[in-house]
């Protein structure tokens, strides 16, 4: 323990300007242990087991995502249909009510919002997915070439990711979503995961770096084991728990980033498959007369990204070395 | 009651304008009562959606800027409160001569403006040589003289306006180049409002500039002199707010409020709850879900009528499928209008006939509604052989306009009803200034929804806006046989001097865009509301959605 | 366990009453919901006044766990502390924490094992050398500096005024070290607690710190309680040496003694594990095998045993008991050597 | 960095014009047709081709002129436009980051102090949460409850109209002290506490977080045993000892924080409509207006430019590490 203390010590004092990047080179840092790999896992899991916070991220994560994959199986309407249409006036009756069959009464158009509520989970999770996943392939690529290669490559990729990293986020994504000609859904997943790009790759790219002076790394190259065999053999898989634990934190700030660019307008035009984000956005028309309309998307993205985060960071604690002890 | 434009009625047009003229003295006195003389009875503060341009109506381009210098600056006609009709305002009357192209105008002689200058013949054609004579930028800011008169001062032959003389002190004579129905409608537009030719010429008025992407407006656009009831007082920009202060040597029926604030709050829902917080008095276009709470609240809600339509707009040369008239009805068919008017827009609202709201002349009261008939629809495409009819249709976001309160739920039921009938629609938008009209207006959607409102009473306003320019219009008219056609008629109607004529001639073409044309589907006509809180009188909702705050009281608790 | 009375020493440091007594001191370690671990599971020593007595031991047998507990100074949760720990008459452990914290830096003082971690790097040598003695002897910064420059001079820093206003990053390893006993000193304590003071210095430094240490002791008359892995250390330095592992004292006797004639196994793989001048080149040094972590549990064997190569049956069975008394003896059921 | 603004002003220049729509669409609505379209974009200079467009712009750049704002407030150069903008901003952040500190660096410690502890776990989960709400539905929860359904404090703006005001340096609470005007300062401040609070919600969780980490970091650190075995009263401990080192990291954090509140002051301006920065950016990018967008983004690059540098700075103050060097 206190060898990583000194290793980490003179990172803390020379780049003092840039904390963020600290915290994700922390995080790199973890995934050199002594144990690599399965150990570490089951070390980390026989703390988290324990840990009540991160017991109450899993529990809503994993409830989010059975019903994310249920929800069209039991909603009890088809999310498209508009069966209190009938009832909708505009001035009196904007939003119908709750009745028998419809839980929660019904949205704008006449449509369960119950339904759209459980089946929008899935959109939700879509996005989420997606824009990690897109922001995490990009990291990855970036991180295994700079990480792998090092040298002039490693300057030049580091530098464009530092400049990214420097734009606040939300703007970014912001800016990148009212760049789209034509707004999708597509668009703002890609929104999102450009964002969450650079993240990845100082992430990736230091795990690598820890891991290219590693014994194990060492050992298989005086073994003679070609070079991207060793980057995706023995350094990749051994870079994958701090990777787990953004891709979680990310995945919060994805659902949370997708409900702010709805908000703005930028969401996806389709409102038929009903999201959280677009919900929410669509829900500002009746903050007045119906703001149940706004606070159930807007619940259900709280405590959906609460659970994401508060599993991210039991697990993120769960892996620092430092909190170890 | 559209009289003033044939020589043949003139006497009987100068009898009725006075005579509206005085109805409209009647109703300021009504509204009297209490009011009046220089003592502080109150403020009046509207909650405005946006910051004006500037205070130079001649480069005004947006409604938010209107509604504040329409308090300050008036023209030589006006528009009865209320209405869309034309009545005097500085002029008390006007008579055109033989063939509509010399009309002399009889001004008040008891005005003046807000810097004590006097307002006269000189003043009037000083103003309309300021607005004819612009530079290069001044040509392109100032929009409404374009879109009206055609041409400025560098291409004369092509303009509307000709010249301006002054035949007395108090006598204007303005050379047109030929009779047209806006003319001299036009003249009520806020854009031409009169101003201090004194004011004008010490603020370097017409010293616009084009600078990067913008114009720069010289001095005189923040410190606007005119004749209205209220003068300027201050823009603090920091907070937000315009203030005007009540024009004490009014040449009518003085303010009924000492003051007059315009509070810029962007958010729709903020404007209602500062006027529930009782910080505003006020404020436009509001939610049509919220009026219902607004009325229970103890606010009132003041519709107007509808002077607008919204459209389905169709271009048969990005989809030539469309060409086809029984594929243009059948779509007309499949629409559940109906059902739209009475779910999706506000009390008040109606189905079109065609393409223009019935407060306009030239409107035919004798079209019926196509039925909403998704068999007749199904039996169209049928026989066109279009059962797989592809739809790219486009929906514009982050806007909201009188005709439609939210596009995003028009589209969706319009989707909805005409994916009933067996069409496959590719859902495209864009922001309304990020890209849709552009796409529109290139064709690149099949189908569009889009909508106008009138800015004065004339039916060319309308379908000559939509069908008069066969080679820049959005329906693509000129991929149909009857474009060319169409677009000579509308022109030939729009210039009928005799008022009665012109409007038999613009509503048997309206029969005949709906029978036998129909480029575009006319959907419905919305009524946009005002609001405003407890204790305020006087009101007037205008279908312009011009009104005038000087008869405005605030009443006390 | 047998219960040791007390009986004067007969090493070094003269035959005055303890000045610091530690009778049976345990500290238990119990992380919710994990086993308890006991890092120090029975420990007694005597101190004398002007007396220098070691504690030996491989990391994680208890020794810094021990002071630590001496000094008041272990986390506030997740450990248990028992026994006494009699200073001057005052049961250190029971003592509240607010007159611990008067004793601590002015009665007893410590020095630790990293001169570099253990100075605070944004703050001045000089103000953390006179924090010290505002807090304890009452006087004003000013009055304290001219002190601390004594004290930086005594303790053999060049040009000390200067180095008042220096931060430790600006101090070579050995300086810091020194930097550090002088704050130690600064009230004159009476017990100085030193936790591998020289660990993390080079060897020339060591020697040199040892050298100052001893110099200081015996000037002053302080106690001195010497925690260390190397026995090379104590054999310059300590009148009395406590060998411990796994918690206990394994064994102990005067300097001389101890180093003649290890009785316990352990005591004898630590002397093995010294680095020799005179050894036979290419002869291996003999640490010993294995690690702490194959410890058996005290409560039903030698702690020691599975590392142990004169292991015999009871060893992994019976708890060893303490063999001698409170000023010689050790822990073992087959230990090495005749008896002394 | 003047290579770095001068690259970023290529960037977001070409950027802007390749967005669809533009300032000529705000400009003509539904009264745009081609040939109209065309007329403007001749008078305005968007026809040209964009190299010619960017040495047009950078040339009056150079003279301090970076073209008139076409929305915002039409005919204002656009620097000055984000000049009168800023006070009120400034305003704004800077009691969200008061706040945040006020709040973050005590609750901070105290969690530290008392890992593991309820406190500690409340403040963790209640970080967290905050986290996880989107910053706009903040603002608006605040503002429902606080101004609509209560009504203690104002809804939206930054002065109530009819409040006599001198402006002296456009941030009003300053103003209203500096003229002795206490009803307009006192009036300024009500404007600003819903808004300062939902926005100090970004900065707050992250200062708490690593404050708690930091102060974590420092408890385990030897000099502070150290300073425990000096016998030093608990006050001078945790102020000489523990804060100061703790602060170092914090320092740092609150710089990288300001690019997070201008993000965070476009959606919380929005929903208050108070009239800064974030709403000219708003209001820009809903209208198309170039020129000020353009300033408005450099502006922000800047400030977050100087802002760390002023870190940098401050860090340098209290590490002497690296004074000293």
């Amino acid at each position: 323990m206190d060898k990583i203390d000194q290793t980490d010590e003179p990172t803390r004092r020379t780049s003092y300007g840039q904390r963020r990047k600290d915290r994700i080179d922390a995080l790199a840092a973890a995934s050199i242990d002594e144990e690599p790999g399965i150990s570490l896992i089951r070390s980390a899991w026989k703390r988290l087991r324990r840990n009540p916070i991160f017991l109450v991220g899993l529990a809503i994560t994993v409830a989010f995502v059975v019903l994310a994959a249920i929800a069209p199986w039991i909603a009890p309407w088809d999310v498209t249909a508009s069966p209190l249409l009938d009832k909708v006036r505009p001035q009196t009756n904007p939003v119908p009510g709750p009745e028998p069959g419809h839980l929660l009464g019904g949205d704008d158009r006449g449509r369960d919002l119950f339904s759209r509520l459980l089946v929008g989970s899935r959109q939700t999770l879509v996005v989420g997915v997606f824009a990690t996943l897109f922001g995490l392939l990009g990291g990855l690529t970036l991180g295994t070439i700079a990480g792998a290669l090092g040298g002039w490559v490693d300057s030049l990729v580091m530098r464009i990711v530092d400049v990214l990293l420097s734009v606040p986020s939300l703007l970014l994504a912001f800016t990148v979503a009212s760049l789209a000609r034509e707004p999708s859904q597509w668009t703002l997943i890609i929104a999102i995961a450009i964002v969450q790009v650079p993240i990845f790759a100082r992430l990736l790219r230091g795990a690598m770096l820890a891991q290219r002076s590693s014994d194990h790394v060492l050992a298989a190259r005086s073994l003679g084991v070609r070079p991207w065999a060793i980057v995706f053999r023995h350094m990749l898989p051994n870079a994958m728990g701090p990777v787990i634990v953004q891709a979680t934190l990310s995945l919060a700030v994805a659902i949370i980033d997708a409900a702010a660019l709805s908000f703005l307008g930028l969401g996806n035009p389709d409102q038929r498959q009903p999201e959280w984000g677009q919900m929410l956005g669509l829900a500002q028309r009746y903050i007045s007369e119906a703001p149940h309309l706004a606070f159930y998307p807007a619940g259900c993205i709280i405590v959906v990204a609460l659970g994401f985060t508060l599993m991210g960071e039991s697990l993120r604690e769960a892996l620092d070395p430092k909190s170890r002890r | 009651m559209s009289l003033r434009r044939n020589p043949a009625t003139l006497t009987a047009a100068v009898l009725a304008a006075a005579t509206l003229a005085s109805c409209a003295d009647s109703q300021r006195d009504d509204g009297d009562g209490d009011g009046g003389g220089g003592s502080d009875d109150g403020t009046f503060i509207f909650g405005a959606a946006g910051a004006p341009e500037m205070f130079d109506p001649f480069y005004a381009t947006d409604g938010e800027t209107f509604r504040v210098t329409r308090q300050m600056f008036e023209g030589l006609v006006g528009i009865k409160p209320g209405t869309a009709e034309v009545v005097p305002e500085l002029a008390t009357e006007w008579t055109p001569n033989d063939d509509g192209t010399e009309w002399t105008f009889t001004l008040r002689d008891d005005v003046t403006f807000h810097d004590g200058e006097a307002f006269n013949a000189e003043a009037v054609c000083y103003n309309f040589d300021r607005m004819f004579d612009q530079n290069e930028a001044g040509q392109t800011a100032g929009e409404y003289w374009g879109y009206v008169m055609g041409a400025f001062s560098n291409d004369a032959e092509n303009s509307l306006y000709q010249g301006c003389e002054a035949a007395g002190e108090f006598e204007a004579v303005i050379s047109i180049s030929g009779p047209t129905s806006g003319f001299p409608t036009m003249l009520s537009l806020e854009s031409l409002s009169m101003q201090s030719p004194k004011a004008l010429e010490e603020g370097d008025a017409n010293g616009i500039a084009a600078e990067g992407e913008g114009f720069s407006f010289p001095a005189y656009a923040d410190a606007p002199v005119g004749t209205g009831p209220f003068t300027f007082g201050e823009y603090d920009e920091a907070n937000g707010t315009i203030t005007l202060a009540r024009n004490d040597d009014y040449w009518g029926d003085a303010a009924q409020t000492s003051e007059l604030v315009f509070r810029v709050i962007p958010d729709e829902s903020t404007r209602r709850q500062e006027l529930e917080a009782g910080s505003i008095n006020g404020y436009d276009l509001p939610n049509p879900v919220d009026w219902a709470g607004l009325e229970s609240d103890g606010n009132s809600v003041e519709v107007r009528d509808p002077f607008n339509i919204l459209y389905l707009g169709l271009n048969p040369e990005a989809n030539p499928a469309l060409k086809d008239l029984n594929v243009r009805k059948a779509l007309y068919h499949a629409l559940n209008r109906d059902q739209l008017v009475s779910t999706q827009l506000p009390e008040g609202a109606a189905v079109a006939t065609q393409f223009m709201p019935d407060t306009v002349s030239g409107y035919n009261t004798t079209i019926e509604p196509y039925a909403y008939d998704p068999d007749e629809a199904k039996r169209l495409l049928a026989e066109a052989g279009a059962e797989d009819l592809e739809l790219t249709f486009a929906y514009p976001t982050e806007v909201s306009r009188p005709y439609m309160p939210d596009p995003e739920k028009i589209y969706e039921a319009l989707r909805t009803d005409l994916e009933a009938v067996g069409i496959t629609v590719n859902v495209k938008t864009a922001s309304w200034n990020g890209g849709y009209l552009d796409n529109v207006t290139a064709g690149k959607y099949d189908a569009y929804i889009l909508g106008w409102t009138g800015d004065y009473d004339s039916p060319f306003n309308f379908i000559g806006t939509f069908f008069g320019n066969l080679k820049e219009n959005d329906f693509g008219t000129e991929a149909y046989p009857w474009g060319k056609t169409l677009a000579d008629d509308l022109r030939a109607a729009d210039a009928v001097v005799d008022d009665a004529e012109r409007g038999a001639a613009f509503e048997t073409l309206n029969q005949q865009i709906m029978d036998e044309y129909l480029p575009g589907l006319p959907i419905s006509h919305s009524p946009p509301a005002l609001v405003v809180g407890p204790g305020v009188d006087g009101v007037v909702p205008s279908p312009l959605t011009a009104e005038e705050f000087d008869t405005v009281t605030v009443g006390g608790e | 366990m047998t219960q040791q009375t007390h009986r004067p020493s007969q090493f070094g440091g003269g035959s005055a009453e303890p000045l610091l007594s530690v009778r049976d001191l345990r500290v238990t370690f119990q992380r919710h919901g994990e086993e308890a671990f006991h890092a120090v599971d029975g420990v007694s020593f005597d101190v004398r006044p002007g007396q220098t007595v070691g504690l030996v031991g491989e990391s994680g047998c208890g020794k810094s766990v021990t002071s630590l507990a001496i000094m008041g100074l272990l986390p506030d949760r997740g450990n248990h502390v028992e026994g006494t720990a009699v200073f001057d008459g005052e049961d250190l452990l029971t003592l509240s924490r607010s007159a611990m914290r008067d004793r601590r830096g002015s009665d007893i003082a410590m020095i630790f094992q990293d001169p570099l971690s253990s100075l605070n790097p944004v703050v001045t040598i000089g103000r953390q050398v006179t924090e010290v003695m505002e807090r304890h002897q009452g006087l004003s910064r000013k009055e304290a500096t001219p002190k601390a420059a004594d004290l930086l001079e005594r303790v053999g820093i060049p040009d000390p005024k200067a180095r008042l206003a220096n931060y430790p990053h600006q101090l070579s390893g050995g300086m810091r070290q020194r930097a550090l006993i002088a704050m130690a000193l600064a009230c004159n304590p009476r017990l100085l607690i030193a936790d591998e003071p020289t660990t993390a210095l080079d060897v020339t430094i060591q020697a040199q710190i040892l050298a100052l240490l001893k110099e200081l002791v015996v000037d002053t008359g302080t106690a001195l309680v010497m925690i260390t892995h190397d026995l090379g250390v104590v054999a310059g330095l300590c009148d009395e040496v406590n060998v411990l592992y796994g918690g206990k004292v394994v064994e102990r006797g005067g300097r001389h003694g101890l180093f003649k004639n290890p009785r316990h196994p352990y005591t004898v793989g630590l002397l093995n594990s010294i680095p020799r001048l005179d050894a036979v080149r290419g002869e291996k040094l003999s640490p010993v095998p294995g690690s702490v972590a194959d410890n058996l549990p005290w409560t039903s064997a030698c702690a020691f045993a599975p590392r142990c190569s004169n292991a015999i049956a009871p060893c992994t069975q019976e708890t060893p008991q303490w063999d001698g008394d409170e000023v010689v003896g050790f822990r073992c059921f087959n230990p090495m050597g005749g008896p002394r | 960095m003047c290579v770095v603004v001068v690259v970023l002003s290529m960037l977001v220049f070409g950027w802007l014009r390749s967005l669809p729509g533009g300032p000529v669409s705000a400009m003509l609505g539904e009264r745009q047709t081609p040939e109209r379209r065309a007329a403007l974009e001749a008078a305005l200079g968007l026809d040209q081709p964009l190299p010619v467009q960017y040495a047009k712009f950078m040339e009056r750049a150079v003279h301090g002129n970076f073209g008139v704002s076409t929305k915002v407030l039409p005919g204002e150069d656009a620097l000055d436009v984000f000049l009168s903008r800023l006070p009120a901003t400034i305003e704004l952040s800077f009691l969200a980051m008061l706040l945040a500190i006020a709040l973050g660096i005590p609750l901070g410690y105290i969690a530290a102090r008392r890992q593991g502890s309820y406190v500690d776990t409340g403040a963790v989960i209640f970080s967290l949460v905050g986290v996880a709400v989107p910053v706009f539905f903040t603002a608006f929860l605040l503002k429902y409850s606080f101004a609509v359904e209560w009504n203690l404090l104002p809804v939206s703006g930054r002065q109530s109209t009819g409040v006599d005001a001198t402006r002296v340096t456009g941030m009003f609470v300053l103003d209203g002290i500096l003229t002795r005007e206490w009803d307009a300062s006192w009036d300024a401040l009500k404007h600003l506490i819903l808004p300062s609070v939902a926005l100090a919600t970004i900065p707050f969780a992250v200062i708490f977080r690593i404050t708690r980490a930091s102060v974590l970091d420092v408890l385990d650190e030897d000099y502070v045993r150290t300073a425990e075995a000096k016998g030093l009263t608990s006050r001078v401990i945790r102020g000489r000892h523990v804060l100061r080192n703790a602060m170092l990291p914090v320092t740092t954090t609150i710089g990288l924080q300001v690019g997070g509140l201008l993000a965070g002051a476009v959606l919380t301006e929005s929903v208050f409509s108070f009239r800064g920065v974030g709403d000219a950016l708003a209001t820009a990018f809903r209208e198309k207006d170039y020129p000020v967008l353009q300033v408005l983004i450099l502006a922000a690059a800047v400030i977050y430019v100087l802002v760390n540098l002023l870190v940098d700075i401050a860090y340098a103050v209290i590490d002497p590490r690296i004074r000293t060097r």
